[in-house]
């Protein structure tokens, strides 16, 4: 097989950008949509073919993996040694997110086509997706460091792009500005990490760096840690670095801020970008650097603690929260969390690397429930036009098979057997087992909180209340497209968890078989079955007893409910410290000292002139002194120079 | 004592500045033109001292002086003519009030 | 003392005496006699020096032309008795003091310079004459033709100049 | 090819404006002879790449040169390398479009037109001027005309701006009148002969105590150009009464008149100084930069945003040159270029929506895009490659320039380009503000529902400037190498020399 | 002596001299010539002399050496020729209302050749006698506005204080005398010994230069004598008798005192500092037209002292092709001035507020002359500035051509000012548009071409090099 077919993966959605971007409005907007649903399904099927060759035919040479490069382009080259090539590498975890990608991507394209129906900038909101499409293939496809540089920019600039859809909304400008903020901050973390990488190991490719640093012979990696700044070597701050990028684009403490807020997005938007692709970027990012952040332990530890710390961060924000969409991102986050803690445990190579491919695996079924936890969110908030839990209930009269596959999705997240989820999740909790118990003990804490809030989200859409709510009582479940994806996600749901993964995906691209270790598995599930029955005595039927708890609990419950104040803080470094103190200060400076003195000058002249204009008395008597004055001092200088 | 050099230019420069002085401290135009007169006439004794007692086999100084006299005089009546002029506008010959340009 | 040191110092003394007159008196009258005397004594001063052409023609252009000229300027712009505003104390001292202190900084130069003479015979006086005018006319080397029709060049645009400046024009005419 | 076509085009077209009254027809021959003047810069690019791929590898190419002043050694000597052919595409592409944007000028339309295009001839002359003289006199060309274009078509406080504008931007000329005079004196102790040629005197030895005089005041004088901290307080006030074609060319060329100018004059002649001075020049760039963008921050007005922001970003072309390394000098000539674009097409946008709505203050626009999406996209996508977006001009300058800058492994280096880096976050706020409350949000002001979206000859001026924008950030290697390839043949001499 | 001989070195004096005497007579008898066609011939014979003294070239030394002239001095008087030429046709409006214009062009000629007299000068009488003639008559010629109170007063201080000056000047020259035995030239610069009396006499002789080409500080009658005189006469003050101050001082300094070059060069560079600052601090300040370029031409002899200081044949060289130049820029700028104040005696920058409406002509001829003044490119200024600068950085004095560039931009600023005024300022009554007269129009168009042409055709200075001379 030719793998450098990949590139059309690439080149479809890019067209369908440019096709419907630019010309979109001359021609009848569904025509946008059949184009950008039929060439990412190409793309998706592509990628299956990919996938397929890669793993079953081509892709292992001696029970290994290759890492292949079918195509590479110079772009940019810095100097003779540092280039940005323009490249595609395939590799297990990148071709796995290819099929992710396109595949996810592909359902929510067909669930907007009609979800989307009614918006005037139709095309325009196509384009932006096909944009999206294109540039998270290109992210996962990179083979050099800086390409994926260029393409995460250009996701968090279609995400921005996309949360910012309704533009006259005041929240969404604010939300996609916000969002693009923080993660550019995060991602100056991440071009200079990439530039000490680069340093170091003079290049930008990805295989050549790891290449290069990873081996520890290697001149290269002797001199990145060598050189050390502030008790840190250069290696250390290197992988740091980066990581903080990453933990900005996958939402990870503190950098999680704007992933709440990105749900004033269109509801595919956020289940395509901020549930299942874009924010695991930052995953994908620790995952194919790993060879490296396992050589650093600091690295891997902050990765590690990250991730744990915000899966239950999120885990407790989520079970307070009453918008719909924003307890799902928070879950996201949760979830996504538990992939970075997956990849601190991990050791590398064979079976040590269970939480790496734990973590991929994660990714996979993640993308796949939290999809549909999205987008049959979607289908409840495109019914009851609302986002709030309060606004809904009792709806599984209405919407009947939006409700088994969102029950299903619900039960997958919170790891009940045999749904998909159980089987990712039970493998980074025997990963943190092995690796820290600590960890293990926070995995297990989450895995009960989330089994809760998922369900508390449950019943509140879909039990909890008779349905009064919406009297006129008919069936109202979303249009077929709608349901077409949200069943193919659904199936996904149900078999994904099915795939062995660590036969494809390892650390190191050599495969083993994975055990299944009943005794933590019985711990996961009943901590999962544990939080469910909570939820259920909470919200199955309208009652006073989560009230209750919420009173004895006290004041970390309001706590949880604003988040921590996290925003807050943020909100006084950027208003108070940023605008007051050093933007305000700087403006008044240049305008009051710097110009002021460029004025001054030239005021001084004319002051100078004014003071001098009696020297012109018009009184030729004067005139005749200075000239005699002139003239003694004319000699005198003349005479003892 | 001998009559050298060193005393005749001692008077011409005391008559020279004697005539700056004048020029500093008059007000009225004839009275600057006086002192300017003065000064020329300084500069007369000059040319004609260092003529006799350092170059007598040429007459040099004596015609630098002959024609400072006929241009003091040229000078002389071209200023008391404007002058004049300006006495008509001015009804002034006091430099103190003929300021109408300064600064 | 030799004669014709007292004859120095007596016009010297003589000379700058009415030369300080000249510009400190108060009457514009008295000062344009002063000067007279002033100029008359520096012609004492050429005659002592043998040069009689020079002693004449100072008497006859300066005396006789150029004071006479003043004194008319003074009774046409009608200054004859006017008396002039004594200058201030500080114009004095501070026109006195720079005075004085050129004076001081020219004589210091003067005492410092070697002057070289170039030692020849004095010519004699009637003989001078003759070579003047011979001079005068020369193309040569120590000719003098060139500034002599020079200055008559300037002189005519002096006449000239002051017909066009201080004529005064019937109003009809402008 | 001939360079003097170059000239010979806009003075040619200066001609023809002479003879005509009519507006109409002053705009159609202002629009066609840039156009000429826009083919001509491209076949000139294509006849450089065909030199080039030939193998001539002579540091000019098209070099001519006749000797004008013989006594002085005054050549009039014209040349062009990759650096200078991109300052020219730059020029041609920001001129038609400024001619573009300023159709509806409706007072004395000829002399505008007249002072537009002979700015753009003295910004030619300097670019393809290889001789001191020549340079000079095409360089203060470049700079007289705003006075009178901000002055008279300006607004505001148009007259005082326009005054501190150019008295600030002659100091620094006078600076270089004072260098160059004082670099070829230094060349004729050196060779005998008083010497204007750059290519003659940088290859010359001269003494480094002379260096250490003379770079200071070519750098500085070029630098006050490129709105170098503290001498850049022209720049905002100056752009905010100048008229939108005023502004792009300020900012879109004449800016980069100083940067090139520190770049080929002063740091080609004297590498040594620029070695010794290196340090207080990337302490100055990144004041200017990091300082710019904070100021940035606080401005309400979009025009004085875009220019404080423009200070900012030709920090980044003094902090390339700065640095001293090869990949961070192409990073600065490449900043020129896309940040020439950028700003123009900036600039041009903020024209539009100024004739429209007579207001810049962003808290009063509100919700534009709606009502003029083309502009508002436009604005948008001036906005993003601004920030610095992949596939768009601003990040491949920018990141060459990092990465060049990251080549000096010194911790004061490092700490400048951590500093500037940084800077890039800053640059996303204030242009996500400025977008968002001028262009997004509902409609504010109801009188603005109703306003007209771009005619056709703003839509063809910001496609002139979109294409390259685009072009250069989604293909950047043709123009990276170019001027790559270039910039290794001027700086030999600096690259020998250890940092 | 061969009187052809004579006649040709002596030319442009003799062929004055005779027009001297014609115009003398037709001012006894020629009562009923019309004027001007008179005025006309008068114009166009400055021109002839110009250009058959630049033909002609005359090389020699007459009169024992009390007159010596060169290709060098006689590009010199032809300059002097050619902008006497240019005043005479800004001049042509005033003088066809004006009685005494027949005395004006006599005390003219009288002035010229004084002047040449005084620039071929080989000896230190017909030096002073030329000077003389040149300043003398001159202040006739500033007192000539008899109607103006203020062009009275202009000649009383110019001849008062050139009086005073040539008092200084004569004592300098009695001390060259008694140090040095005779006042030729040529023997004066053989018995240069230095000492201090020398010394001293050689400052007071630049005192008395210093005082003709306004020098600070012996510039104060300058703007005075300028805004009061009549236009004309200022345009020949600025640009005539400041010229050939100019050419007289850069012969002596190089050929006369070559061998103190060493003191005097000190000397002129803190004069021309001075001079540029001073000149710079009083124009910005004024309102006046003619008293603000009077202080600009006092600005403009600093730069030109930078091009003496050289001492090079590149300094010479520049000095005279920048006098060239400024000629044209500055006489142009009068040329404006002069129409203006002609026709509606107005004189202040702020009169002319919104010019460029009514007379757009005007304005951009008003505009390339400052430009020139102010030395931007493409402008003839730009070169001549260029060429002075440069040939005094070949003291290597950089801190003087770095004062002197700063200066520039100080400068551009009052520039711009009477710029701003015609072209951006608004006027609810602006000068209303005026003819210009056909000389006029002749002088504006003449001065433009030379400023937009004479910079690139490097022949000029070319062959103005040719001939010059460094210290000797």
């Amino acid at each position: 097989m030719d793998f450098s077919l990949t590139i059309w993966i690439l080149i479809l959605p890019l067209a369908t950008f440019l096709i419907t971007g630019l010309l979109g409005n001359k021609f009848p907007k569904k025509i946008s949509g059949i184009l950008g649903t039929l060439s990412i399904g190409v793309a998706a099927l592509l990628a299956l073919n990919i996938a397929y060759n890669y793993f079953f035919i081509s892709g292992k040479i001696d029970e290994v993996y290759q890492t292949i490069t079918p195509l590479k382009y110079s772009w940019l080259s810095f100097s003779p040694t540092l280039s940005i090539d323009m490249g595609i590498i395939l590799d297990p975890i990148s071709v796995m997110m290819l099929v992710v990608v396109t595949f996810v991507s592909f359902m929510v394209h067909l669930y907007s086509f009609s979800y989307m129906k009614d918006e005037p900038r139709y095309h325009i909101f196509f384009s932006f997706l096909s944009l999206f499409s294109f540039s998270m293939l290109g992210l996962v496809v990179a083979s050099n460091i800086f390409q994926m540089y260029i393409f995460w920019e250009l996701v968090g600039v279609s995400s921005f792009l996309l949360i910012g859809f309704y533009y006259d909304k005041p929240s969404a400008v604010a939300a996609s500005k916000k969002a693009f903020i923080v993660t550019r901050f995060a991602d100056l973390g991440f071009l200079i990490g990439i530039l000490l990488l680069s340093f170091y190991s003079e290049s930008l490719d990805f295989q050549t760096i790891i290449e290069r640093l990873s081996s520890p012979d290697s001149s290269f990696l002797h001199s990145a840690t060598a050189a050390s700044f502030i008790g840190a070597s250069a290696m250390t701050w290197a992988l740091c670095l980066i990581f903080i990028g990453g933990a900005g684009k996958s939402a990870m403490f503190p950098l999680h801020i704007w992933l709440p807020d990105a749900m004033e997005g269109p509801t595919p938007v956020s289940a395509l970008i901020h549930a299942a692709t874009m924010v695991v970027a930052g995953v994908f990012l620790v995952a194919r650097l790993f060879p490296l952040y396992h050589l650093i332990p600091t690295a891997q530890h902050l990765v590690m603690y990250v991730g744990a710390f915000s899966a239950l961060f999120a885990a407790v924000i989520a079970c307070t929260q009453t918008d719909i969409k924003r307890i799902l991102a928070f879950s996201t986050m949760s979830q996504i969390g538990y992939m970075m803690f997956a990849l601190g445990v991990s050791g590398y190579g064979g079976e040590e690397g269970l939480g790496y491919t734990a973590s991929m695996f994660h990714l996979f079924t993640h993308a796949m429930f939290k999809a549909l936890l999205f987008l049959g969110a979607g289908a409840v908030i495109h019914h009851v036009h609302s986002n709030e839990l309060s606004a809904m209930g009792g709806m599984r009269k209405q919407m009947p098979v939006t409700n088994i596959l969102f029950l299903l999705a619900c039960l997958a997240i919170s790891g009940v057997p045999p749904l998909s989820g159980f089987f990712s999740k039970e493998e980074i909790l025997t990963a943190a087992f092995n690796g820290n118990k600590m960890i293990y003990g926070v995995g297990i804490l989450t895995a009960g909180l989330t089994a809760f809030y998922m369900f508390r989200l449950y019943y509140s859409i879909f039990w909890n209340k008779p349905q009064e709510h919406h009297a006129n009582g008919h069936h109202k479940e979303a249009d077929a497209s709608m349901l077409i994806a949200l069943g193919v996600l659904g199936i996904g749901t149900v078999a994904a968890g099915f795939i062995p993964f660590t036969n494809y995906i390892t650390s190191d691209g050599e495969l083993f078989e994975s055990e299944f270790h009943l005794n933590l598995a019985m711990i996961a599930v009943a901590a999962g079955l544990l939080g469910i029955a909570i939820a259920t005595a909470f919200y199955l039927k309208k009652n006073s007893r989560s009230d209750k708890f919420a009173a004895a609990t006290g004041g970390l419950l309001r706590y949880a409910r604003n988040k921590f104040y996290i925003d807050e803080i943020y909100l006084f470094v950027t208003k108070k410290i940023i605008f007051n103190l050093l933007s305000a200060p700087a403006a008044w400076i240049d305008k009051n000292i710097v110009d002021r003195t460029m004025v001054l000058s030239g005021e001084v002249t004319s002051m100078v002139s004014d003071e001098i204009k009696t020297m012109q008395s018009g009184k030729v008597y004067d005139y005749v002194i200075y000239f005699f004055l002139g003239v003694i001092a004319l000699s005198v200088l003349a005479v003892f120079y | 004592m001998e009559i050298s050099l060193h005393h005749y230019l001692f008077v011409s420069t005391a008559l020279f500045f004697i005539g700056v002085y004048g020029f500093f401290t008059r007000r009225n135009m004839i009275s600057m033109l006086i002192a300017i007169e003065l000064i020329l006439n300084s500069v007369n004794i000059n040319f004609i001292a260092f003529n006799n007692f350092l170059f007598p086999q040429k007459l040099e100084g004596l015609f630098f002086t002959l024609f400072i006299i006929t241009i003091a005089a040229a000078e002389a009546a071209v200023a008391i003519a404007i002058i004049i002029s300006v006495y008509r506008r001015f009804k002034s010959i006091n430099a103190e009030n003929i300021d109408s340009m300064k600064f | 003392m030799e004669v014709s040191s007292f004859f120095f110092y007596f016009f010297s003394a003589l000379m700058l005496t009415f030369g300080v007159l000249t510009v400190t008196t108060k009457q514009l009258f008295r000062s344009a006699i002063y000067l007279l005397f002033t100029l008359i004594n520096i012609a004492a001063l050429y005659f002592m020096l043998n040069f009689e052409f020079i002693a004449a023609v100072q008497v006859v252009v300066y005396v006789g032309g150029i004071v006479v000229l003043i004194l008319f300027s003074l009774f046409l712009t009608q200054q004859a008795g006017v008396h002039m505003t004594r200058p201030s104390l500080q114009q004095v001292l501070s026109a006195s003091s720079i005075s004085l202190a050129g004076f001081g900084f020219v004589w210091w130069l003067i005492v410092n310079a070697d002057f070289h003479a170039m030692p020849g015979e004095i010519s004699p006086s009637n003989y001078q004459v003759a070579q003047v005018g011979r001079q005068m006319l020369s193309f040569g080397r120590d000719g003098y033709i060139l500034p002599f029709e020079a200055v008559s060049i300037l002189l005519l645009a002096a006449l000239v100049g002051c017909v066009a400046i201080a004529y005064k024009q019937p109003k009809s005419e402008l | 090819m001939n360079l003097n076509i170059l000239l010979v085009i806009p003075l040619l077209t200066l001609a023809a404006l002479f003879a005509v009254q009519d507006a109409v027809k002053v705009r159609w021959i202002s629009f066609a002879g840039m156009t000429v003047q826009l083919v001509a810069s491209i076949v000139l690019l294509f006849a450089y790449l065909a030199e080039r791929n030939a193998g001539i590898t002579s540091q000019l190419l098209f070099e001519s040169s006749t000797l004008w002043y013989d006594s002085w050694n005054i050549q009039y000597h014209i040349g062009v390398d990759g650096i200078a052919i991109a300052m020219i595409l730059l020029t041609s592409v920001v001129m038609v479009s400024g001619i573009l944007i300023s159709w509806n000028i409706q007072t004395r339309v000829k002399e505008f037109y007249i002072l537009l295009i002979l700015l753009g001839l003295g910004a030619y002359g300097f670019f393809i001027a290889n001789d001191l003289f020549t340079m000079f006199l095409f360089f203060e060309l470049a700079v007289i005309p705003k006075y009178l274009l901000i002055a008279i078509w300006g607004s505001g406080k148009k007259e005082f701006n326009a005054m501190k504008l150019v008295l600030i931007l002659m100091f620094g000329s006078s600076l270089v009148l004072a260098g160059v005079l004082g670099t070829s004196y230094e060349a004729g102790v050196m060779s005998g002969k008083p010497s204007w040629d750059m290519i003659a005197i940088g290859a010359m030895n001269i003494p480094f105590h002379a260096q250490q005089i003379l770079f200071p005041m070519l750098f500085v004088g070029f630098a006050v150009l490129s709105a170098m901290f503290p001498f850049h307080t022209w720049a905002p006030d100056g752009h905010s009464s100048a008229p939108t074609a005023g502004s792009m060319f300020l900012a879109g060329i004449s800016m980069k008149l100083g940067g090139y100018g520190c770049l080929r004059v002063a740091t080609y002649l004297f590498p040594e100084a620029a070695r010794f001075y290196s340090p207080y020049i990337v302490a100055l760039a990144t004041i200017g930069i990091f300082y710019g963008a904070f100021v940035t921050l606080r401005q309400k007005d979009i025009k004085m945003m875009n220019a404080y922001s423009s200070v900012s970003h030709c920090g980044f072309v003094l902090l390339g040159i700065g640095m001293l390394t090869q990949t961070a000098m192409t990073g600065a000539v490449l900043q020129m270029v896309s940040h020439g674009v950028m700003t123009a097409l900036f600039f041009g946008v903020i024209g539009m929506v100024y004739e429209r709505t007579h207001t810049r203050m962003s808290n009063e626009l509100g919700g534009l895009l709606k009502v003029m999406p083309f502009i508002g996209t436009c604005f948008l996508l001036a906005g993003l490659t601004s920030l610095g977006l992949p596939g768009l001009s601003g990040f491949v300058a920018e990141m060459t320039v990092f990465v060049g800058a990251w080549q000096v492994n010194e911790l004061f280096y490092r700490t400048a380009t951590v500093l500037a880096c940084m800077s890039i976050v800053v640059t996303a706020v204030y242009i996500l503000r400025a977008s968002g409350f001028s262009m997004m949000g509902p409609v504010k002001n109801p009188e603005y529902s109703a306003l007209p979206d771009a005619t056709w000859n703003e839509k063809l001026a910001a496609a002139i400037l979109i294409i390259p924008i685009v072009l250069i950030g989604s293909a950047p290697f043709w123009l990276s190498d170019m001027i790559n390839s270039s910039m290794a043949n001027w700086m030999t001499k600096l690259l020998t020399l250890a940092h | 002596m061969n009187v052809i001989e004579l006649i040709s070195v002596f030319a442009p004096e003799t062929i004055l001299s005779a027009m001297l005497v014609i115009l003398l007579l037709v001012k006894i008898f020629g009562e009923n010539v019309s004027r001007n066609v008179l005025l006309m011939i008068i114009s166009f014979f400055f021109l002839v002399t110009a250009v058959v003294t630049l033909m002609l070239l005359p090389q020699g030394s007459l009169f024992g050496g009390m007159f010596v002239t060169g290709s060098f001095i006689g590009i010199e008087k032809a300059i002097l020729l050619l902008a006497t030429f240019i005043i005479s046709l800004l001049a042509f409006e005033w003088l066809s209302n004006y009685k005494n214009y027949l005395e004006f062009y006599m005390l003219l000629i009288c002035i010229l050749i004084g002047m040449f007299i005084m620039i071929s000068a080989g000896h230190f009488l017909s030096f002073y006698l030329g000077l003389e003639m040149a300043t003398i008559p001159l202040a006739a010629l500033a007192a000539f506005d008899v109607e103006k109170p203020k062009s009275g007063e202009a000649g009383m201080k110019l001849i008062l204080s050139s009086a005073f000056s040539s008092g200084i000047l004569l004592m300098g020259i009695s001390f060259m005398y008694g140090t040095c035995g005779s006042l030729y030239f040529d023997e004066v610069r053989t018995m240069f010994t230095g000492n201090t009396l020398q010394i001293a006499g050689f400052a007071f002789l630049v005192a008395g230069f210093a005082f003709k080409i306004s020098v600070v500080p012996f510039h104060f009658w300058t703007a005075d004598v300028y805004e009061g005189s009549p236009i004309a006469v200022t345009a020949f003050l600025s640009v005539v008798s400041k010229g050939a101050a100019v050419f007289i001082f850069l012969g002596a300094l190089y050929k006369v005192f070559g061998t103190i070059s060493g003191t005097w060069i000190y000397l002129l560079a803190i004069l021309a500092v001075a001079t540029m600052i001073i000149g710079n601090l009083f124009a910005i300040r004024q309102d006046n037209i003619k008293r603000f370029l009077a202080f600009s031409s006092i600005t403009q002899a600093g730069y030109i002292l930078i091009g003496i200081v050289s001492g090079t044949m590149q300094g010479s060289a520049s000095v005279v092709y920048f006098i060239l130049v400024y000629l044209f820029s500055n006489l142009a700028a009068f040329t404006v001035v002069a129409v203006i104040s002609d026709k509606t005696g107005k004189e202040s920058i702020t009169d002319y507020n919104g010019l460029y409406k009514t007379n757009p002509k005007l304005s951009m001829v008003m505009m390339l002359a400052l430009f020139s003044l102010a030395g931007i490119p493409p402008t003839a200024g730009f070169f001549g500035k260029w060429f002075l600068l440069a040939s005094g950085m070949s003291t290597g004095m950089m801190a003087l051509i770095l004062i002197a560039s700063l200066n520039l931009v100080v400068s551009l600023y009052y520039y711009l000012r009477v710029v701003k005024a015609m072209f951006v300022d608004e006027n609810d009554k602006p000068i209303a548009y005026i003819q210009s007269s056909s000389p006029a129009k002749l002088s504006l168009i003449v001065c433009s071409a030379a400023i937009v042409l004479t910079g690139f055709f490097s022949f000029i200075y070319q062959y103005i090099y040719s001939f010059s001379f460094g210290i000797q």
